[in-house]
């Protein structure tokens, strides 16, 4: 079974990988997880400066999810370097470098930092967080605006010769439109799907529970619209779509894989419990087996 | 720290709404007071995310660990209807612990209502050790106090806001109206937000050494979410991996 | 407590009322609801002619939610004029008739055939279900496209005094921007919000779960999502919001109405728990009376 | 119809995987064979929908309703793990029920699996009135056939896949291959969708009545959602309110 995922000659062993911001940077679960059964860390977003992030609180539990508001909390470029690189290096499996700035400026930079350095030399590739609020216009989030997103990929496309993957927010009318948009400007794959905007207000204290008011929904919860989400944009485009939101099971990355997503990732699951990227694995490749099939790209379905 | 599902020994109503559960356990990495666990007590996604409890006790010997726990909502609701041999699946353990306690400490353990479970295990701890130290616990109501045999060879000071046992009082009051503070004082505070902060304040005044269990909501319990932050003077710590224990002089009490 | 909702004039004694598509024609339900205690039926949705709706199967449960895709199945105005509302005006409740059409014509055409009913005339007012798929416009639904709803809000309005409440789609880049569109031509006030475009995989017989491939997501996994809505709505418009989506405690009815909502309804909570409705009612009652609140705009948070 | 709370008063492996419940039932209208209920087993929203099950049994005296179900999913695994005394909720009798047996009508009674429960109920109706009946029950093995003190007083014709108990073969190829078809015979049949298409078939190849119990996903179980549809020669019908008993002439197939 050919569970490989490839982008520009490059392939990772195993098409599985865990999401960004769920997993920090591998060492958190070092003790919990086998990484070695990993296709890939996709790292927590890294940003140009050093970020606290938002105030608390950040999460609260939902319906079968949970909200996130962390607010892009991260050491900054120059200490992701420094510090987390070295260590994510030593990891036994791969590592994606999810990278995102509030200007276009600013991703550009953090994309060139990581070029220029030494130690980025083992990065795998790129995948771009296009979620985040755009500053110098009017704080809608790039990833909502198909000139933002021809633009931000054009641009990026041309500092690397690494896999460039675009991160889609499903929080927009059409997102097959946003997918082309990536597409045609040079993203090499795209993952689908980033959280949903939701709330939750506590009732006793009368104010919404996160302090940054709303938040980002994950987990089962999101599943039917993540694999809604990509099967519309596989049909969309042709670059390999990477499939995320809502999977716990193996049976729910399966619908991905026949969605047409030719990769997926592992989020909040990951949190309930630390086993779940591997037992995914497990279960995936059986039901290959089971079900005679020798790539994973062979599950896609009309 | 490891996930394994453990087996229930003993699941028993001490107080009301509160329950002790001891389980067993299979780290070879034994809890220290102060550290605690997750438990995911069903196979669906409802409730979803892991939930932390602190340990309130262990054994070596028959590798038995202890929570106590208070019925507030889906998760703990659950748990309390869980009888001996059914099971668990736990991860642990987790965080930070109490300091060793220096020669010549008299350390004040101050324990607020369901903050009770880490107090009991550090007083518990002390007690083999047979280091000296004062264990006051406060509760709103004796019906919230468990039967003395619960805190075993740790008897503790009992404190309820209606006197209804004990000194009438919280624990702080009691500490300001009967106790003389010295500098070789320290405090181990655990319970809810509004005692944590006097007891902060009140060792500040005194300039003794304090330390809080802090909690916070808690998605993935091993610092990975970057959730479950609190403001100490450093920025924004993780309760999880930076704490739960804190040098009360570092939090930035709001 | 003051729990009415009013509209043009017209109150409803209770602003807790059953969603459309969930509670048929009230009759269903009599045997185990008492309708007494509900401040509306919205009815199933009713458009020009009778329709069958979509092949079957039509719905799957999802992590706390659950999809369908009924495809508006209905009698038709005719028959729904002839046969439903007699019954409907027997109910000890208000009637909203929830209307659509697949072209602008079809709306004021539903519309006018009501307003000409000597039957219809009990009505308190009409909701519009703008998730339709527009046929004449590229089967993209009205509801995401700010120019149409300009357009059918202004041309329904010209054809009632009655309230007319448009009822949104969540899934647009911006629900705000489609509410004052709304609210500039004449609505009443905005139903908030209908379901998420949501798919699941049959992954033994390799096809979507549902015949019509997606459908839509409904229950208590999308609160988080529908209370954001509300949210971002109630202070982007200044007519009254009726918050809907995934409301199954009344816990969930306060945080609605914290948000700003005037009014709520309860839809896939009922399937569940056919008494939900009414133990909601009695809970925001008691949480009302012991937080000191004589009227429900004045939860209204910041 | 009505919504309520019941107690169980016992539930049993019956087979491999399949289960007996009884419950106490609380209507003034009593549940007639065909019919169905649905079951709420949490108070979460994981899983969220109710769940349909047809009457296996129902005792007037005692007020004692019975199923048969098959641990399958999450609210069955869940079902299986309830005991005496524990409660679930109920909403029923739902739907319609199999029609009368007319006078020297000679029916053919025809279970597949999970299907056993609305048959067993009419088969037990019958012996009750004295109303002679073939009762034909098919399972793919001896391992998923009830003991037969499960079957009380409607002894059936079991029917195996594999041969390892009673006759080798399903229930309708006992009929074709045992039987002499005459004009009198009825069926009445519940199980797999493919042993319904068999008998619906081969009773209008031979000309006679028959009526099958039809499933399909439900999310309200009582005519208000659309969900639950199904091909009917007059469009499509709802197997909640309009069935699940239907005339198996007036399905399309497919
Ligand atoms: C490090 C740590 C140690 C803890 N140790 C113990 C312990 O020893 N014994 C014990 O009984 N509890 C302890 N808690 C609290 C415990 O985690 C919660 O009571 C539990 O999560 C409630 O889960 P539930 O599903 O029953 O309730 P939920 O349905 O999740 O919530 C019930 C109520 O509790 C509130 N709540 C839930 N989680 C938290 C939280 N983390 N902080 C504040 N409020 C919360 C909710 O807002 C709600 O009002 C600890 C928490 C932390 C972070
Ligand atoms: C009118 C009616 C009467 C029924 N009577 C009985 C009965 O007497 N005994 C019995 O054991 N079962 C009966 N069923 C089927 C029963 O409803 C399902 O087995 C049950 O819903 C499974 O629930 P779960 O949560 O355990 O499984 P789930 O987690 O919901 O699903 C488990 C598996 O069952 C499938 N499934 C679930 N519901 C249905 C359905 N409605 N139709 C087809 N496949 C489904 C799922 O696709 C999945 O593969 C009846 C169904 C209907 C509609
Ligand atoms: C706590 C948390 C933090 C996250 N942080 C990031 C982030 O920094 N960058 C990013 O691109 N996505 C982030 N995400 C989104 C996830 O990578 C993923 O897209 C989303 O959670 C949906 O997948 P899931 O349902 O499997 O969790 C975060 C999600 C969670 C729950
Ligand atoms: C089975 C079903 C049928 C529905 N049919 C309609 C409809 O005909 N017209 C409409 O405007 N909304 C329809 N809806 C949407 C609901 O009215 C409501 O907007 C949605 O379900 C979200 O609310 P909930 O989470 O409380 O169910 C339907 C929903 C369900 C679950
Ligand atoms: S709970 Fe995730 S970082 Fe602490
Ligand atoms: S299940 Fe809702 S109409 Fe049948």
């Amino acid at each position: 079974m050919d569970l490989s995922f490839t982008l520009r000659n490059k392939s990772l062993e195993t098409a599985i990988g865990v999401a960004s911001g769920t997993f920090g940077y591998g060492s958190e679960y070092e003790k919990l997880v086998d990484l070695s059964k990993i296709g890939a860390i996709f790292t927590k977003t890294v940003t140009l400066n050093k970020r606290e992030g938002n105030d608390f609180p950040r999460i609260v539990e939902t319906p079968s999810g949970m909200l996130n508001a962390i607010g892009l909390a991260n050491v900054g470029i120059e200490s992701f370097i420094s510090q987390k690189l070295p260590m994510l290096q030593k990891m036994p499996c791969e590592t994606i470098c999810n990278i995102a700035g509030f200007s276009m400026e600013e991703y550009q930079e953090v994309l060139q930092k990581l070029e220029d350095s030494e130690a980025a030399n083992f990065l795998w590739g790129y995948e771009i967080n296009i979620s985040c609020p755009n500053v110098c216009h009017g704080g809608l989030a790039f990833g909502v605006d198909v000139k933002a997103v021809e633009t931000l990929t054009k641009a990026l496309r041309q500092r690397t010769e690494k896999p460039l993957i675009i991160k889609l927010t499903p929080n927009v009318t059409d997102i097959s439109e946003i997918a082309k948009a990536a597409e045609a400007n040079g993203a090499d794959a795209l993952t689908c799907i980033n959280t949903f905007v939701g709330m939750l207000i506590d009732i006793r204290k009368k104010i919404p529970v996160l302090a940054n008011k709303t938040g980002g929904l994950s987990g089962p919860a999101i599943l039917p619209l993540g694999i809604a989400a990509a099967y519309k944009v596989c049909r969309a485009v042709s670059i390999p779509v990477i499939g995320l939101g809502g999977i716990s099971r193996w049976e729910d990355a399966i619908q991905y894989f026949m969605a047409g997503a030719k990769m997926i990732q592992v989020g909040t699951a990951t949190f309930v419990d630390p086993s779940a990227p591997e037992k995914i694995l497990l279960g995936v490749k059986k039901y290959c087996s089971e079900n005679n099939y020798s790539k994973l790209s062979d599950l896609k379905i009309d | 720290m490891k996930q394994f599902t453990a087996s229930i020994i003993n699941n028993q109503e001490i107080a009301q709404g509160y329950y002790q559960l001891d389980f067993s356990w299979h780290d070879n990495e034994e809890p220290k007071p102060g550290q605690f666990f997750t438990v995911k007590i069903n196979n669906n996604s409802d409730p979803l995310l892991r939930r932390p409890f602190a340990f309130s006790g262990y054994d070596t010997k028959s590798k038995t660990a202890s929570m106590i726990f208070q019925k507030r909502g889906t998760t703990t609701q659950m748990m309390a209807g869980k009888t001996a041999n059914e099971t668990i699946d736990i991860i642990g353990p987790l965080g930070n612990f109490f300091p060793a306690i220096k020669d010549q400490e008299a350390p004040l353990l101050i324990a607020g209502g369901i903050g009770l479970g880490p107090i009991l295990y550090l007083a518990r701890t002390l007690e083999r050790q047979k280091t000296p130290y004062t264990f006051l616990f406060g509760a709103p109501d004796k019906a919230l106090v468990p039967d003395s045999k619960w805190f075993y060879e740790a008897q503790p000071i009992i404190c309820t806001d209606n006197g209804s046992k004990g000194f009438k009082g919280n624990p702080l009051q009691y500490i300001e109206s009967r106790l003389q503070l010295e500098p070789k004082h320290s405090f181990y505070a655990c319970g809810p937000m509004g005692m944590l902060k006097s007891a902060a304040a009140l060792a500040e005044k005194n300039n003794l050494a304090s330390y809080s269990v802090m909690e916070q909501m808690m998605a993935c319990g091993v610092g990975a979410c970057m959730g479950c932050v609190i403001k100490h003077k450093d920025g924004l710590k993780r309760v999880c991996v930076d704490g739960p224990v804190f040098n009360s002089k570092d939090i930035l009490w709001t």
